[in-house]
């Protein structure tokens, strides 16, 4: 099935310049591979979506593939601040960056009306918070039965899903297990999708109520051992917190950061 | 920091650490904020509230982790949970839906009607902030972000905030608010419709704070053995005031110390156990 | 714990007189025993919700318990009618009943936004059916970013919800498997939750995603071996298909209703 | 109905069951309805079509049933499905998701658009039913309600409709409509945003009927074998018209009878092999 490729060919199919982008996992299953091959293949002008950019948009924001980024909380967790997003949002190094900004429990109903094929997300949300002042996304609906002001914002349906997953089995259907944050939803709303796993396997070996993602609900499954590193991948690799910790020297400086691109991602490649 | 190798000398941090423990109970569910509220929420967990529910965004109800993560979505985290469910799930059936009972959260500003401020430190602000369109416009230090605490502020039928205590912190007025305590004027909560009650109380390394019943001011209601009102004064960014009966808040037990550095021994060794980049 | 009842005991504190009540179960995990029970303690007046209001909703209607029925299919799946709840909407006997009807769509919207504290659900329904004018609770909201009109019902949120699973730790932490339906979203929605269970077990042994319910979600946990028979248990026990073609005989006349239902319920008891 | 030991005799509801089951595509995903959609969709995984992904509104995606399901929520659908998730998942995610190409549908009655009534049998309808309110209101026969139909036909691509043909099924205008086809006038699916292209094929025991591409109206394309458009009209309450290139169904191979014919023993057998009441 042309449903297997490599992560080059992957990318190179499904992500275009000037796409929207989601790139999901919830601190687990970070999709770092298919991230850095983004970055390889220079894509540019991308709108990045993500409830956490963590390293993973840091580094291609430096890399100067996105122009817009819509999240929640922007952060190297437990660490300190993403260093290349906000020279990019301060000073527009390596270039200009548009933010949008939300809550999780927003994001979330976002990527889940998204999912459900809706038009907005509908929650009790906002309340009393400044951000509605500074997010013109964010609107209202009243409820015809109780006449409750409920906050409303538009579905997340980006142009590109990309997640990693534990294992597909030979047909492609992939297993998520754990922390499966909004990965299901990303695949479900996004008009393509990419999915890094660890492994390909005979049988999923599945309870009833698994999160499996039928192969017809996926464009491209590309093989990505480690894909999530330095997230972690349960059942696989553990988080490697160091990595998150030096991060925030190596991206605290323009030439150290581009050192790393350099021999990090460049140099690689070819998965 | 002092060195803390017995029970009769202690940090200004740990006090907080466990003072802000004690505030839960073993029948509560708690939605637990990363940092700080994690570390009291699990210092609760293993010494007077076994049973405490501990319940983190990124999907883990009930999870026991025998470390403290360093992000919210660690894998100790679902590996000692009952279940993990998504975060779609999270935010709307068991936050939104009314599950939880103490939402425990951090800050990095907090203002006199105990509005949390995430989002950005203005870059100048003549009189306090007040003007968090301008502040956002005009940032001097961009914070993360709201992340879950907006929702959790009014989803969860009260709120525990744990901050270590500073003028730069305590502001008579946020830069931004990124969260709701009590609003611009104390009164944003009055008459909404399912919203909880806000914040309850408000634990730092030199006190803790309740809002004042009527104006919703936050006061401080008991002082940690060795601080004094001076302190907290020359801490806090508006003229704080104090409770008619003020406290002194009961000093760590030797097994709470005991607990506290375990754990944090623990998640030391488990975090610096991995490789270099 | 006190959490741990008979069903007997469970039923007498927590189901009252007046009461709106879903018993749920797709299919799967009907929790029968639950309603034999309710038919023995005699109560009265309820309002019922169910998306399959299927035989124990036939039994509990034919046994007087019911004034008013919310559904969105109603029969003997793969037989026929259900005669007593016909008898009762037809000829007001035992007592007059009160019908609103809806899609499954709808309903198992309304069950979502239940259990997530939601007035109302938004969903892309009843377009071009004429189910929106026998149903005055039908709305609709326009999306503000799209002007697409939507649908829009009431919340489901019951008094009471009722539902069958297979097992329960000691600390009353509660496993479904299988069939899940709505059996979530009404333990989470309602104001009081009866659950029984085939079994308590020492461990729940499950994988990081199961439908697991927390203690803390529920109010009584009743142990009722074959508690969802003639319906099934994924694991212990399969559908009793002959049964429901059987019902359709029974069901069909009063007297032998009222004769089943003096010895397969009355006769019957102190589970 | 005649014996059926040989594969050169077949009865008409066979011929109606084969023909539904070709109507589906090896790359179709399915939403299954119970009863004679069910059997043709397994029949055609069985035969032509063994990668039909079917699923069934109680949750179970991609299942690979051994017998046929007596209701919608049979344990085998979920045994031998991929995996199982939620009702309101299912209708939210999948369904209205637009995950689904084909939902395939019984009904009691029809009309010449297509719609569809499971809800009341009016008391008396002088001209057909047309006003569906008052057949409500008036109902001679109360059918089970709309279950999971009204959204399968507005939110999957495309519908496809298996029922017996008589007069009582095939009426001029439905009594009620619980499920639109093209709406009373034919134009019910005009200038609606994300609504699917609905009806495309309903098959009978006498022929196939589709939708005429201007007017909506239900046409018929193909007879059965042995049918003739007599047969047709009889059993059609209204003035039924027949496509300029008429086609002749294919007979059903003799594959096809074995698969159905080894379905509905194996089906027989297990549904039968349980204890009385």
């Amino acid at each position: 099935m042309t449903k297997f490729m490599t992560l080059k060919d992957a990318v190179a199919t499904y992500v275009k310049d000037g796409d929207s982008i989601a790139l999901e996992g919830f601190t687990h299953l970070i999709p770092f591979a298919a991230g850095h091959e983004i970055i390889r293949q220079k894509r540019r002008n991308l709108s990045l979506i993500r409830m956490t950019p963590d390293l993973i948009y840091d580094q291609l924001v430096g890399a100067g593939c996105v122009r817009k980024l819509t999240f929640s909380w922007g952060g190297n967790p437990g660490v300190g601040s993403l260093h290349r997003v906000r020279d990019a949002i301060e000073n527009d190094y390596p270039c200009a960056l548009e933010t949008v900004e939300h809550s999780h429990a927003a994001m979330a109903n976002a990527y889940e009306a998204g999912a459900a094929g809706l038009p907005l997300a509908v929650f009790r949300g906002y309340v009393g918070s400044e951000l509605p002042l500074v997010n013109k996304e964010i609107a209202s609906i009243i409820c015809p039965f109780t006449g409750e002001q409920l906050a409303a914002i538009p579905a997340i349906k980006p142009d590109v899903g990309i997640i990693h997953a534990q294992k597909a089995d030979r047909a492609g259907n992939v297993l998520i297990e754990g922390i499966i944050g909004v990965q299901k939803e990303v695949v479900l709303s996004a008009k393509r999708s990419i999915v890094t796993v660890e492994e390909i396997v005979d049988n999923l070996e599945v309870t009833p109520n698994a999160c499996v993602l039928p192969a017809w609900t996926i464009d491209a499954i590309a093989v990505a051992p480690e894909g999530a590193k330095p997230s972690y991948t349960l059942g696989y690799y553990d988080r490697d917190n160091n990595y998150y910790k030096q991060w925030d020297n190596i991206s605290r400086d323009r030439d150290s950061f581009n050192q790393w691109l350099e021999s990090h991602v460049f140099g690689q490649g070819d998965v | 920091m002092t060195t803390h190798n017995d029970t009769t000398q202690y940090t200004s941090a740990e006090m907080m650490t466990i003072t802000a423990a004690r505030a839960l109970t073993n029948n509560m569910t708690c939605f637990v904020g990363i940092g700080l509220p994690s570390e009291a929420a699990n210092v609760a967990r293993l010494t007077h509230a076994p049973d405490v529910t501990l319940i983190y965004e990124s999907g883990t109800l009930q999870t026991k982790p025998d470390v403290l993560p360093l992000s919210i979505g660690d894998g100790e985290l679902c590996e000692s949970a009952l279940t993990t469910v998504s975060v779609p799930e999270m935010f709307r059936y068991w936050l939104q839906g009314g599950h939880i009972d103490v939402g425990f959260l951090g800050t990095a500003q907090i203002d006199r009607f105990a509005n949390l401020n995430t989002t950005v430190i203005a870059a100048n602000h003549p009189e306090g902030g007040k003007n968090g369109a301008h502040s956002y416009a005009n940032p001097r230090v961009r914070l993360p972000g709201g992340g879950g605490a907006p929702e959790i502020s009014t989803n969860a039928k009260e709120v525990f905030i744990t901050v270590k205590h500073s003028k730069r912190t305590f502001v008579k007025d946020v830069d931004f608010i990124t969260t709701i305590g009590f609003g611009r004027d104390g009164k944003g909560r009055d008459n909404l419709p399912n919203i909880g009650r806000g914040p309850s109380v408000v634990i730092t390394d030199l006190c803790i704070l309740k809002p004042d019943p009527t104006t919703k001011e936050l006061i401080v209601t008991s002082l940690h053995p060795g601080t004094t009102k001076e302190d907290v004064i020359e801490a806090t960014g508006w003229e704080i005031k104090f409770a008619d009966a003020l406290e002194t808040t009961p000093m760590p037990s030797e097994k709470e110390l005991h607990v506290l550095r375990e754990l944090k021994a623990r998640t030391e060794k488990a975090h610096s156990a991995q490789e270099a980049i």
